[in-house]
């Protein structure tokens, strides 16, 4: 863990002592138990942009992606009696489409990630609402998958399979990115892809890689999604948390210059903001502010980590080069 | 060219309007010389709507009803359409403005009578908390008034409502801190139609179905599941089959030139309705002959 | 010399790499014309020219990295006609870029082996962290770096980034290793050693194409040299024939006379003068300086002596953490850059892609960018006078280029520099600080510089030369300052110039008064 | 006009011409007059975001600043008896404020401008809610401000204003970015911010003035499209016109990485993207796809434009460079 990411496991800590303060049910078991399920939702997501973040790219179809892939899960699952690990697996062929799409639209067509995952944005969410005619995609009353509702909302003495699930995905990806000969050519690919591409580093591949696995991890987020709200309307489902990914990363320590991040940032990151929207309903704020309360504290976030390092750079002399 | 055309303008995509569509479709069956259709701005937003309908009166259309998004702020653009168009409102009136006539439910009677499933279910009094998606929209604010006046002078409060942006997961975890941070809440309202199945959900989860009083809106059917199984104490149903149905109807007498149909104060207001444990059969089986 | 008799034992295998009647052009610019040239095993070949001669080009076909426009290149008797990365890398090739390719988000270890990582838990693809530092460690002391294989690149300086380059170059068991002007902001020492590396490369029988602007190294490294004159092969020197004079008339045609004649004349006030300056990578450093109108104050240090960093304050660039600068006996603040350049302080700086000049940007537009209102009526710019600015200082400069309009970037390395030179010779400057001002330059051009430099010493403007090239320290400056971690550890006037006497105190010791008498 | 421009420009004929055989309604007066109305109000935000993508940097704040003005406006005319003019000249001095606070932020405390400006998009409708209490801003009854609805609203010959506007604004922009010192300054800030600094340009200063410039675009843009809702809903109003904005820009030609575009070319990419919009209406296409639609477009022209310069640069040998 380093500097950063220490940072900001204190502001968490810092926060959640104020919140507990304030209403000491902060701390109480199905509160810690309930964040920890958001947590696991939106990390998967943030996850995989982050992915994306690293080699300089941006992600925005995410929300829209999880409005596509949650509707079509669900009418899949609910009403055209495809059985749920069928499903599973068709979407996450769909989520590896749409990844090898972008990828392929950014590396081979020499397009910007900002405007071809900003067009995925517009179509992904316009697929999901003409499929549903704009309805919603639900499960009717009583319909039950134990074993799909035991993956994706069940809870193991307390502890929210999402969150397992976040758990192992931000394992496997810490050891792709920090300790793989793929990570390493995910970071060279970010900092300069001109230089990675003339130390002889298929750089089109690792940026095609890095949107494909940004997909399947969105994919997947979908479904638990899908499975927690167990409703989705196509029109608003997942609406701005692109946004959520992205300053989750952000917060995390990644550059949208790209080639600099860690896992365990992001994942602090979604967990930072998911204490803030709790936060919010627990101390009873106005949700009108919850916005203004989530951009105000990762502001300062940001400011303070920016500026504590150039404090350290000031008056700590640098090491021997 | 061929058929004149008028449009159903809903106040953006939700599953609510499928009911409305279905009546388009059967006045459309009963009106053969006219042509029916059901339209949603893009966005939940004024000005979309307002681009919308702009576009519908560029491409002639005769007449439009439409669920305005901001009815009260939106009198200059209702009143210029009114002059190229028949303009009748739906869901959520715009008395002030030149439109023709408003069909439609009053949300004010509709959040009185979620107060009288509340009071029957706790003689006792209590604690309700709220979840909406636009606190700020006129449906959510009359739906909390109504709701209010009709607790006025009895044991039960409504001590907050909290928004979600139409968010459902967010919808779902207000529903569960709300839980955790105030545990003598004992009744919890669903303002919109999504609200209570996220309600539902959430309970299920906490393990406290059952335990705490449920008054729903709409007719959602985890919500109407939920009444039937006893854990959800009743909803209150619009009836938009019937705003349609009979609007596009009226719509269309009028522009045969018969305004008899038309009420002398201009509001046809149709009943919204208490569905609870002891008619909820019967509202589904009415429902399912409807589609 | 042995090195002479083991070349002349290679020299009877035939060619293993033949590159023949390549050309390249960018649009109507001949980069390259139907040049031939052969490698053997072994062999220690120069590459000299003009800047924009075709040299890098040249390279960047033997890399892989620009595709010829015609031509064949041969490796082992097989004909290539499209010759990739991976074709170069296969064939043994390894390449050290004349622009910087490094990854400073990486440490030095990961630069040195990306790519070629030494991994673990099949097929996993695991990076062996401890291999590869195990790796890179005795390439780094082999090019003399004294930084540890896990040092960030991110702190390195340029030359010891240049440094790392070369270490990447070595580890790969190459046939062929190209060095596009390695030495180019390397400082003695360090020169030394790289000389030494290729010597040693050349026992085990790898070959290496070496390209610089410093002939001397030329003089003592190379086995033969090859000449490109405006993208033809303007001739070839053997081991034997090559001499300074030699390589200067293949590289322009004619003989060249280096300037070394300098004014007695006394110079004059001081103009800029630090107290107290603490850089923030040497807080415990403060500099003392006076620079004088009319004189050439050369700078030297080693690597990292903290010199760029000082040159940044006097630009406004960094804010100094304490001490304090005046211009004229005024004080001077300089908040930003802006305020360095109303004061008249130019900087000419050391990495020209990055800071020098807007690669994007037309020629003209780059130089007219700090005097830009006075080529505006109303804040609204005019072309006409942008362009008579422009086209009066390519006269003056020689810039090697067709049109003023073309962007920077298509320019090669030493005529970039002269545009970073004719912006600021365009206004009327009172300090000129240069940094390594004939980095990548040829001989001609460097001449040349030091002749504008020498002229606006003489129009009274103060110049504060920063280099790393000890025959320029030495051959261009009037007075020699020494720094040595962040402080200045000595002045030397003119008597005691030598080469011995710089490196003394750039390595910290006391110099010798005698040496130099 | 360069070619990008009038590639551009064609696309948008082309499309005029086949919606116009679909349906010839789409060519009557008011349903250009309309189109050119929501052109105005647009193309005020994406002018102004155009100049901050111009020095590589991005604007997410726009949809919530034109809610946060929006909503002041709206309450200080209709409410608090503010005359309009002292209104209209606050809301400008708060844009300034807005553009102020991004540009120190990004400049001073080298903060990345996507999250700072992120922050903003979250804290201005945080604000603009809470201000409101989450309910509407609108105009009462009968309330009337002639002059104002004149400038706003109003339409001389069918031209309506907020497209002269616009033009207005376009026109003034047009000489700042292309012909005065400043513009020269952006173009070279966006393209390398480090030379520009070592040639002696105040940087910082340019930076700061792009945000300030399109935070005043945008806050005149607010008030267009408060005028012409006449009623804002803090919540929605706005929502994703950044994205507009910036999809705008892309189609413009412009490049998110900045030093590359051109007036011309945002204009044209509002008109395009107003003409999808009226084009989803007059053809009755379901609105649902209205997103899709948008985004297929902005693929294929972008699409389109960047092969066209492959294959011109492949086959038309470069004119002497
Ligand atoms: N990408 C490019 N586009 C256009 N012209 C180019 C490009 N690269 C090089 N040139 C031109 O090709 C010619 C040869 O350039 P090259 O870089 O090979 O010179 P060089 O001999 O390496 O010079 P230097 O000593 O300055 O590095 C120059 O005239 C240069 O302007
Ligand atoms: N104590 C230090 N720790 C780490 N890096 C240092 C230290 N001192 C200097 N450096 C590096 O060296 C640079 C400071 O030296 P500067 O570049 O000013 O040296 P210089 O004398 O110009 O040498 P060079 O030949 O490297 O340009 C900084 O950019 C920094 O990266
Ligand atoms: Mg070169
Ligand atoms: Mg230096």
């Amino acid at each position: 863990m380093n500097k950063k990411d220490l940072g900001l496991l204190i502001l968490i800590v810092v926060v959640g002592i104020v919140v507990a303060t304030l209403n000491p049910r902060f701390l109480l078991p199905i509160n810690i138990s309930n964040t920890a399920n958001l947590v696991g939702l939106f990390g998967l997501s943030a996850i995989g942009q982050s992915i994306v973040i690293i080699t300089g790219g941006i992600e925005l179809s995410v929300g829209s992606a999880i409005a596509l892939v949650g509707v079509l899960f669900v009418d899949f699952v609910a009403n055209e009696g495809v059985p749920w690990p069928v499903a599973l697996v068709l979407m996450i062929a769909l989520g590896t489409l749409l990844g090898l799409i972008h990828g392929l639209l950014i590396t081979k067509l020499k397009l910007q990630p900002f405007i071809v995952t900003l067009c995925g944005l517009l179509i992904y969410r316009g697929i999901a609402r003409f499929y549903t005619q704009d309805g919603t995609a639900g499960f009717g009353f009583g319909q039950n998958f134990p074993a799909l509702n035991w993956l994706t909302v069940g809870r193991s003495h307390g502890v929210p399979h999402s969150f397992v699930a976040m758990l192992i995905v931000a394992i496997i990806m810490w050891v792709v990115l920090h300790r793989s000969v793929f990570g390493r050519y995910l970071f060279a690919v970010g900092k300069n892809e001109e230089a990675a591409r003339y130390s002889g580093i298929r750089t089109g591949l690792v940026i095609i890689w890095a949107y494909v696995i940004c997909q399947i991890l969105t994919a997947i987020a979908a479904i638990y999604f899908a499975m927690y709200t167990s409703s989705i309307t196509p029109a608003s489902q997942g609406n701005f948390y692109e946004l959520y990914a992205i300053a989750a990363a952000v917060l995390g320590g990644f550059s949208l210059r790209g080639g600099e991040g860690s896992i365990v940032g992001v994942v602090l990151g979604v967990v930072l903001l998911q204490e803030l929207q709790n936060l919010v309903n627990l101390l009873g704020i106005p949700s009108s502010l919850n916005f203004a309360v989530m951009g105000g504290v990762i502001l300062i976030g940001i400011t303070v980590d920016q500026q504590w390092g150039n404090v350290r750079a000031k008056f700590l002399p640098r090491k021997a080069a | 060219q061929s058929k004149p055309t008028i449009v159903f303008v809903a106040n953006g995509a939700s599953d609510f309007w499928k009911a409305a569509q279905a009546g388009v479709k059967k006045a459309q069956s009963e009106l053969p010389d006219y042509k029916l259709e059901l339209q949603y701005p893009d966005q939940a937003t004024v000005a979309s709507q307002n681009a919308l309908m702009d576009n519908l009166v560029s491409a002639g259309v005769k007449g439009i009803i439409v669920s305005a998004v901001d009815p009260k702020n939106s009198t200059g653009e209702f009143d210029k359409l009114a002059g190229q168009t028949a303009l009748f409102t739906t869901d959520s009136d715009a008395p002030q403005t030149k439109r023709i006539a408003y069909i439609g439910s009053s949300n004010i009677l509709a959040g009185e009578q979620a107060a009288e499933i509340a009071k029957k279910a706790m003689p006792k009094g209590g604690k309700c908390m709220g979840f909406v998606g636009l606190l700020g929209a006129d449906n959510a604010r009359e739906r909390i008034q109504g709701f209010k006046q009709g607790l006025a002078g009895t044991g039960i409060t409504l001590v907050d409502v909290r928004g979600d942006d139409i968010d459902q997961a967010r919808a779902k975890s207000n529903v569960s801190d709300t839980l955790v941070a105030d545990p003598n809440v004992t009744c919890l309202v669903g303002f919109y139609s999504y609200n209570t199945p996220q309600i539902y959900a959430a309970l299920k989860e906490g393990g406290e179905l059952g335990k705490i009083t449920v008054v729903g809106f709409d007719g959602d059917p985890v919500t109407l599941g939920g009444v039937k199984e006893g854990s959800i104490a009743g909803t209150v149903v619009q009836q938009p089959y019937e705003w349609a149905y009979q609007g596009m109807k009226m719509i269309a007498a009028y522009l045969k030139g018969d305004k008899s149909s038309i009420p002398a104060n201009g509001l046809d207001i149709i009943q919204t309705k208490i569905v609870d444990s002891s008619n909820v059969d019967a509202y589904v089986a009415e429902q399912k002959a409807m589609q | 010399m042995a090195a002479d008799a083991e070349s002349a034992g290679h020299r009877a295998e035939p060619p293993w790499l033949v590159l023949a009647n390549l050309s390249k052009s960018y649009g109507p610019v001949n980069a390259l014309i139907d040049f031939s040239m052969t490698v053997a095993r072994g062999e220690v070949i120069g590459i000299i020219g003009e800047n924009g001669a075709g040299k890098s080009t040249l390279m960047k076909i033997l890399g892989g990295v620009v595709a010829p426009d015609a031509g064949t290149l041969t490796v082992d008797g097989t004909p290539h006609s499209g010759f990739t990365v991976a074709d170069s890398m296969g064939a043994g090739i390894a390449f050290v870029h004349q622009e910087l390719n490094l990854f400073d988000n990486l440490d030095v270890a990961a630069n040195v082996l990306i790519g070629r990582e030494k991994r673990q838990g099949g097929f996993l693809n695991l990076l062996d962290r401890r291999a590869q530092r195990d790796a890179v460690a005795p390439l780094l002391r082999r090019v003399g770096a004294n930084f540890a294989p896990n040092t960030p690149v991110s702190s390195l300086s340029i030359a010891q980034c240049q440094m790392v380059e070369i270490a990447k170059a070595l580890s790969v068991d190459a046939r062929l290793v190209i060095l596009d002007e390695p030495t180019s902001s390397l400082p003695l020492a360090e020169t030394d050693k790289l000389l030494d590396v290729i010597a040693d490369l050349k026992r085990s029988g790898i070959a290496v194409i070496f390209i610089t602007h410093r002939l001397h190294e030329i003089e003592r490294a190379a086995d033969r040299v090859v000449a490109l004159r405006d993208g033809r092969l303007a001739g070839h020197l053997s081991r034997a024939e090559i001499t300074h004079d030699a390589m200067v008339k293949l590289m322009i045609g004619r003989d060249l006379k280096l300037d070394e004649a300098r004014s007695n004349r006394p110079v004059g006030d001081i103009v800029l003068s630090a107290r107290g300056i603490r850089t923030p990578s040497r807080p415990a450093a403060p500099v003392d300086l006076d620079l004088r109108a009319g004189e050439i104050l050369g700078l030297a240090g080693l690597v990292g002596a903290g010199r760029t960093e000082l040159a940044r304050v006097f630009f406004g660039i960094d804010k100094p953490l304490g001490g304090s600068l005046s211009l004229r006996g005024q004080p001077l603040r300089l908040k930003t850059t802006t305020d360095a350049v109303k004061q008249g302080i130019f900087l000419v700086p050391e990495d020209r892609k990055l800071n020098g000049v807007l690669l994007d940007l037309p020629i003209s537009e780059n130089i007219s960018l700090p005097n830009l209102p006075a080529h505006a009526r109303r804040s609204l710019v005019s072309r006409a006078l942008e362009n008579r600015t422009a086209e009066t200082q390519r006269k003056n400069l020689a810039i090697k280029a067709d049109r003023l309009a073309t962007p920077a970037r298509s320019l090669s390395g030493g005529n970039q520099q002269k545009v970073v030179l004719a912006k600021w010779l365009a206004m009327t400057p009172s300090v000129m600080i240069f940094d390594e001002p004939t980095r990548g330059i040829d001989i001609g051009a460097k001449a040349e510089i030091y002749r504008l430099m020498r002229g606006l010493a003489e129009q009274g403007v103060a110049i504060l030369m920063i280099s790393s090239d000890m025959e320029e320290v030495i051959g261009a400056s009037d007075r020699i300052a020494v720094m040595h971690e962040g402080a200045i550890a000595g002045y030397l006037d003119r008597p005691d110039f030598s080469e011995e006497n710089v490196l003394l105190l750039a390595v910290g010791k006391q110099m010798n008064h005698t040496a130099a008498a």
